[in-house]
């Protein structure tokens, strides 16, 4: 099936207003998404990459946020719509899978009813119509005996079953993107495998491209076709799972890549990223990751590397690229 | 709607109104009243001597409250002579006794219907009158409604009914006559008397006389003791001053010790208002610069009392007296002036006296004879005059009008120049009504007679 | 179950706090100086006439038997009568509830109607001029002493334009400008506290994933936002009705309004201890009625709060 | 301290706020050099004449000045604020510190008796305490300073049980520290902000408060000018002269205005959460 492109975003900026001068949280930002594609964004906390989705989005007060470059979804610059289309895109083309969904849904509204609203406001349907579709989609993300659990409060149902009623909110209205924040991360361990498989199953079920932000390779790697690595506003490396964790071409992809525990190596210890995040208030010159990079040049903090295609659909940001041994991982 | 034997006229004369006529025996102890023949009860049952008796006993019945009993004490027996004709026989000669009888509180009522309410007396006065006007409702702090008597034995009044509204507030009072909800008011906001008057659609009716306004002087206290700073205070207080810029002209400055219409009154030289005076009298006392007082007033009692109080202040401060006003609700103010001479706090005390029985004896006994001192009287002043002594009790047992006149005309002199109080004026008791209402009789005591008023058109 | 036992629990904290009012007012009342006894026996009357009265009420038993006496009558809802008409004050106090009720529900709900939808337009147009007025207002509103408001509009109302009457009780007409004076005292608060309410609601995470749902502004505004910052709000307004039962003794007393707190203040000023105790006794109870009320209602609108009485929100 | 200053110097309410606290407080300590007449002197031939050059204010009742008795009033007005709230912080306070800090069941007893003191409309309180002092200055001041006292209790208690529980005091608690420096080094200090907020709000509400009972006549006794006493005696003469109500109230109203401008403004840069942009 020709993969079109569904999302192309160039040279997306997003800088947070202060008191004490503008946060650069997304700071020059490149990729496209094709149509059923499913790329995750990885990258530690403060990388900017839930910043990133809710800009997609357009979620920002305008009045706290500078965001300036195209993001070109389904063939309209999203950021230059005004409020009204966006609202239309929102939930029926675009949606979203909160983090935490706990906070997300209304404490004061049952759940079935906050996913029938989709229907009745999006869709004009009947509240009748609305209620049966919304206890058939929660059917779907396995949730038992929907009818009664319709009019249960968020209060009385467990993280789990809460996450599974926003999937079910996403998926709704058969949108062509769905963005999920890192969905697993407010769950304990046990749920996450399933809720992830669930995402899995509906996204290809509904047919939509999604975007997976997590700073879990783990998760980035079960899940997504293909992984970009985002570091302190920037995007470092893109490229297809397998060849990404196979050659890691960029210092802090491969330094992520230790950090995580192999079980068919038999790794004695893990190596730790010495050093934390850069201030995104005043950020060093020339690439980000220099202060920690073990592999860092003097021409690391001169020039600003560009993302450039230096193999086939594998993007880097690194000077230093070629430079690196070959490490078969 | 219930009448006494007697009535105080809008001349200040006792006139008999269900009396017919009275006797005095000689020794001034016995009293003989012919009764009205033919008049009823709004009940029906026809006033007797029996009802007189009934109505006059329950003022000696200490189960029964009744203000200012201590004056009806002086009543020993009461005999019925015959179905019209009753006796009273006195404990002691007591010649205003008359003027007794003309109380509101002596009224005659029907024995049968108080017999039938019993102590629902205090809610419920049907059929207990002979007077114009017939009791139909009363809520305690709404309203009071009366009918005519048809069957009246003086001339039939010409109102249908009347309904008496509780309003407390002034203003309140004031606007519902001028939105038309009411037809006449008491007492309307003196701030406004000026505007009322040239308003074409209401008038004002005003009383001759009434309550006399005065303030008390503690003479048993230092420097007051000298009746030249007694004097002298006189003189520091500018009276039509006040009349007119504080009460708006609802008064006029007394001129003698009684308001006109009472027995030994006579127009005595006023204390014009001379500060120069009053500091050289101070001087001459030993108190050139003034000394301290304290000046009780109560608060909402009479008309701008707390105004009026101030004005005084500030006008004896001018002569170099320093005065602590207290501005007391009624009850503290009334428990804090009935004191003993030894536990008197105050020296000043701004008071009023209403006109009650209008006989010169009940104005003058318990305010200043020495026998009265608070709190078994109202000598607040503790005034101790052994001439005014001798001249009230004298007065008291003279039966001879004239020579009663000669003695209280005495005493008018006396207290005028002693000055036990600073004389300052009578209140005026106004009335407004709208301007169709006719023929309200304005009696001098702060009451009005309605028996001939009609609405015109 | 839950219910009763929550009920019962605080039917005991109401009669302890009545319990503690009333006690706590005897003891006040009958200290002050001023003798009922002298008062209701008149300014003319004797000596003898006076002890007879004092007698009468009791008055001249010790302090603590007139108090276990009091008590126990309280308990039959007998107040005893009022010195100064001589009425039990039960009646006179329930006559006047329901104008004091009337003024209190019509001066909350006008409260309410100014207040809420000003505190919306305020918190949702935040940081506009809109915003900034509406805070004028507000702080205006509670700076505003509230007597001197009532005599501004009769001036106005009544001695100018001859439109309303000045004070006293009836018609409704009677009744507009009390309830106006006490409304904008009252908006001035539920504004503040609107505005605020909402503001800290925007700021959670349901909103903005309500907004990514795509869902219509102000479907997002007034359904989701509203409900939730409106529970406080109640709360608030539970606790000012509450208050107002007392009668706002100053505006009532500046428009004549025949209700519980003028009644309160003319028996201080008349040292009618029987009568300022029963209607203070009264009042308490409304007072914590009104309370738990609000507390039952509180279960109703926010379904997180269980009925163990505490709030018990995740 | 000197960064809420800052803040608060940029905030158009706080500042118009604290000229206007500033303003009548120097009014209220100069007032007796700055009136143009002496407030207590009275001549009735000049009795209640209306605004003029000579009287801008009009004149009373009494015929005395009515600018220079509300130049003077301010320092009654004031004055029984700071000090009824000073009365009410200075009890309420340590009572809610101990009462939060200890707990058990003498914080039940008092938490109990707050609840009663709330529940008695503050104004009946007043007006019974008056009625057993007795009208005059300063037992209106302990009248309204016994009504702030459950406030301040309940606020103490509040912050102190936030405070209690978290780990600084703890951690205070294991180096041994004696309660009574725990309570007046660590935990008072984080009350100041909020109570702060509280206090400058409270003296707005106590000057009504004091003017509330002055207009039922119970406040400061005659001849002294104190605002609420002022309306209180005009509101006899509303009809004919208002404007011996109009002016006190402006002053009262101005005065009040400006510290709840103050408070308001102190409380929002104190709460982040509410701060505008």
């Amino acid at each position: 099936m020709n993969m079109g492109t569904l999302l192309d975003i160039r040279n997306l900026y997003v800088y947070y207003r202060t008191t004490r001068g503008y946060i650069k949280a997304v700071d020059g930002v490149t990729f496209k998404l094709a149509d059923h594609e499913i790329m995750s964004i990885v990258g530690e906390s403060g990388s900017g990459k839930s910043t990133l989705a809710y800009a997609l989005m357009r979620l920002h007060d305008p009045s706290q946020v500078y965001i300036r470059g195209k993001v070109i979804f389904n063939g309209t610059d999203l950021l230059s719509l005004n409020e009204e289309e966006m609202e239309k895109i929102r939930g029926s083309l675009i949606s979203i899978v909160p983090q935490d969904p706990n906070t997300a849904l209304n404490p004061v509204y049952p759940v079935g009813e906050q996913i029938a609203e989709l229907f009745r406001y999006k869709q004009d349907l009947s509240p009748k119509e609305a209620k049966e579709i919304s206890i058939k989609l929660m059917q779907r993300v396995g949730i038992p005996d929907a009818e009664k659990r319709y009019y249960d409060y968020p209060h009385q149902l467990s993280g789990g079953m809460k996450q599974r009623i926003a999937i079910s909110i996403a998926i709704a209205l058969k949108p062509k993107l769905i963005i999920a924040d890192e969905p697993t991360s407010a769950l304990d361990v046990t749920v996450q495998a399933r809720i992830l498989e669930l995402l899995l199953e509906v996204v290809k079920e509904v047919g939509s491209s999604m975007l997976m932000i997590t700073h879990d390779l783990g998760v980035a790697a079960e899940v997504s076709d293909k992984i970009c690595v985002m570091y302190a506003g920037k995007v470092l490396e893109i490229a297809q799972k397998d060849e990404i964790l196979r050659r890691p071409l960029h210092p802090y992809t491969r330094a992520l890549l230790n950090v995580v525990p192999r079980f068919h190596k038999s790794e004695k210890r893990l190596f730790p990223i010495p050093g934390s995040v850069p201030n995104l208030l005043s950020p060093p010159p020339g690439c980000r990751f220099y202060p920690r990079c073990p592999y860092r040049s003097n021409t690391c903090t001169k020039k600003e590397p560009r993302l450039i295609e230096v193999l086939q659909d594998h993007w880097v940001a690194c000077s230093m690229w070629s430079k690196l041994e070959e490490v078969d991982f | 709607m219930v009448e006494p034997l007697f009535i105080t006229d809008v001349d200040g004369k006792i006139k008999p109104l269900l009396a017919e006529s009275y006797e005095v025996s000689s020794d001034g102890l016995v009293y003989t009243i012919k009764i009205k023949k033919g008049v009823k009860f709004h009940d029906g049952t026809p006033l007797t001597a029996e009802a007189v008796k009934f109505s006059l006993e329950r003022l000696l019945d200490p189960k029964v409250r009744v203000p200012g009993r201590h004056n009806y004490l002086v009543m020993k027996k009461i005999e019925v002579v015959d179905d019209y004709t009753v006796r009273i026989y006195l404990k002691y000669p007591f010649a205003p006794f008359i003027s007794l009888l003309t109380g509101t509180n002596t009224g005659i009522m029907s024995p049968n219907s108080a017999k039938k309410l019993g102590d629902k007396i205090t809610k419920d006065l049907t059929g207990l009158g002979t007077g114009p006007f017939k009791f139909v409702e009363w809520v305690k702090g709404d309203r009071l409604v009366l009918e005519r008597n048809d069957n009246y034995w003086g001339e039939k009044p010409k109102l249908r009914k009347i309904i008496f509204k509780i309003v407390p507030d002034a203003h309140t009072r004031e606007a519902m006559l001028l939105a038309g909800d009411l037809d006449m008011i008491v007492l309307p906001p003196a701030a406004d008397i000026p505007q009322l008057a040239k308003n074409p659609d209401v008038k004002l009716w005003f009383s001759n006389a009434s309550r006399t306004m005065f303030v008390v002087i503690n003479t048993m206290y230092g420097p007051l003791r000298d009746v030249r700073v007694r004097q002298a205070l006189n003189y520091a207080v500018d009276k039509e001053a006040i009349v007119k810029k504080i009460l708006f002209g609802l008064g006029t400055p007394v001129d003698s010790p009684l308001p006109w219409f009472f027995p030994g009154y006579k127009s005595l030289t006023p204390y014009k208002y001379d500060p120069e005076k009053a500091k050289q009298l101070l001087a001459e006392a030993g108190y050139p610069n003034g000394f301290e007082v304290t000046l009780f007033s109560p608060n909402g009692r009479y008309l701008f009392d707390k105004e009026v109080s101030e004005a005084i202040a500030s006008y004896l401060e001018k002569v170099g007296i320093k005065v602590r006003i207290q501005i007391l609700d009624w009850p503290t103010f009334v428990a804090s002036i009935l004191q003993p001479p030894e536990k008197a706090q105050f020296q000043l005390i701004f008071l009023g006296w209403g006109v009650g029985t209008p006989d010169s004896h009940f104005q003058f006994y318990l305010r200043f004879h020495s026998k009265c001192f608070t709190p078994n009287g109202f000598n607040f002043h503790f005034y101790n005059n052994s001439e005014v002594d001798k001249l009230l009790d004298e007065a008291m047992k003279t039966l001879d009008p004239e020579e009663r006149e000669v003695m209280y005309q005495r005493v008018c002199e006396i207290l005028w120049r002693d000055c036990p109080v600073i004389w300052l004026y009578m209140q005026s008791y106004v009335v407004a009504t709208s301007s169709k209402v006719k023929d309200i009789i304005m009696y001098p005591y702060e009451m009005f007679g309605l028996q001939k008023a009609y609405i015109e058109g | 179950m839950a219910l009763l036992r929550y009920l019962l629990k605080r039917l005991f904290g109401l009669f302890l706090v009545v319990f503690g009012i009333v006690t706590i007012l005897f003891f006040i009342l009958n200290l002050t100086p001023g003798d009922p006894a002298r008062l209701l026996a008149g300014f003319e009357a004797t000596e003898e006439d006076v002890e007879t009265i004092r007698k009468a009420l009791g008055l001249d038993r010790p302090l603590h038997e007139r108090y276990l006496r009091y008590m126990l009558n309280l308990l039959r809802f007998d107040l005893g009568n009022s010195l100064r008409t001589g009425t039990p004050v039960i009646e006179e106090v329930l006559a006047r509830l329901p104008n004091t009720i009337l003024l209190a529900v019509s001066s909350m709900s006008l409260a309410l109607v100014i207040g809420i939808p000003l505190g919306i337009l305020a918190a949702v147009k935040n940081n506009s001029i809109i915003d900034y007025l509406v805070l004028i207002f507000s702080i205006i509103g509670n700076s505003i002493p509230i007597f001197w408001l009532g005599l501004m509009f009769i001036v106005l109302f009544s001695v100018k334009l001859h439109l309303l009457p000045a004070g006293g009780s009836g018609t409704p007409l009677h009744l507009i400008l009390p309830s106006i004076t006490i409304a904008i005292y009252l908006s001035s608060y539920i504004v503040r506290f609107t505005r605020a309410s909402i503001l800290e609601v925007l700021n959670q995470e349901f909103v903005r994933y309500a907004f990514s749902k795509g869902l219509p502004r102000n479907i997002v505004l007034y359904k989701h936002v509203l409900r939730n910052a409106l529970i406080p709000v109640l709360t608030i307004s539970g606790l000012q009705f509450g208050a107002l039962l007392g009668g706002a003794p100053i505006t009532e007393t500046v428009f004549a309004w025949p209700g519980i707190g003028k009644y309160i203040v003319d028996s201080i000023f008349a040292k009618d201890y029987p009568a300022v105790q029963g209607s203070v006794f009264i009042f308490a109870l409304a007072y914590a009625l009104v309370n738990l009320i609000t507390d039952l209602l509180y279960v109703i609108v926010d379904p997180r709060v269980k009925l163990e009485g505490g709030e018990e929100s995740e | 301290m000197n960064e809420t200053l800052r803040l608060l110097l940029k905030h158009k309410g706080g500042l118009i706020g604290l000229c206007i606290v500033l303003g009548s407080v120097i009014t209220a300590l100069l007032s007796n050099f700055i009136t143009p007449y002496n407030p207590y002197d009275a001549d009735l031939n000049r009795a209640l004449q209306s605004p003029s050059i000579k009287y801008p204010l009009g004149t009373d009742e009494q015929g005395r000045d009515i600018l220079s008795r509300i130049i003077y009033g301010s320092r009654f007005s004031l004055f029984i604020a700071f000090t009824s709230v000073a009365i009410g912080a200075l009890i309420g306070i340590p009572i809610g510190l101990i009462s939060g800090y200890y707990g058990g069941w003498m914080d039940y007893i008092v938490q109990r008796i707050t609840d009663i003191l709330l529940a008695l409309p503050g104004i009946v309180l007043a007006l019974a305490l008056v009625a057993i002092l007795g009208p005059g200055l300063m037992n209106l001041i302990i009248a309204i300073g016994i009504g702030f006292i459950p406030t301040y209790i309940r606020l103490t208690r509040g912050v102190t049980l936030q405070v209690k529980s978290m780990e600084y005091i703890v951690a205070a608690k294991m180096l041994g520290l004696s309660n009574f420096r725990i309570i007046f080094r660590h935990i008072l200090p984080n009350i100041l902000p909020p109570l702060t907020v509280q206090l400058t709000l409270h003296i707005g509400s106590a000057i009504l408060g004091a003017a509330g009972l002055g207009f039922l006549g119970l406040g400061v006794q005659p001849p002294h000018p104190e605002w609420g006493a002022m309306i209180g005696t005009g509101r006899s003469y509303i009809f004919r002269a208002p404007h011996l109500v109009l002016f006190p109230g402006l002053a009262l109203f101005l005065v009040v205005l400006g510290f709840n401008l103050l408070g308001s403004a102190l409380q929002e840069i104190l709460d982040p959460r509410l701060r505008r942009g």
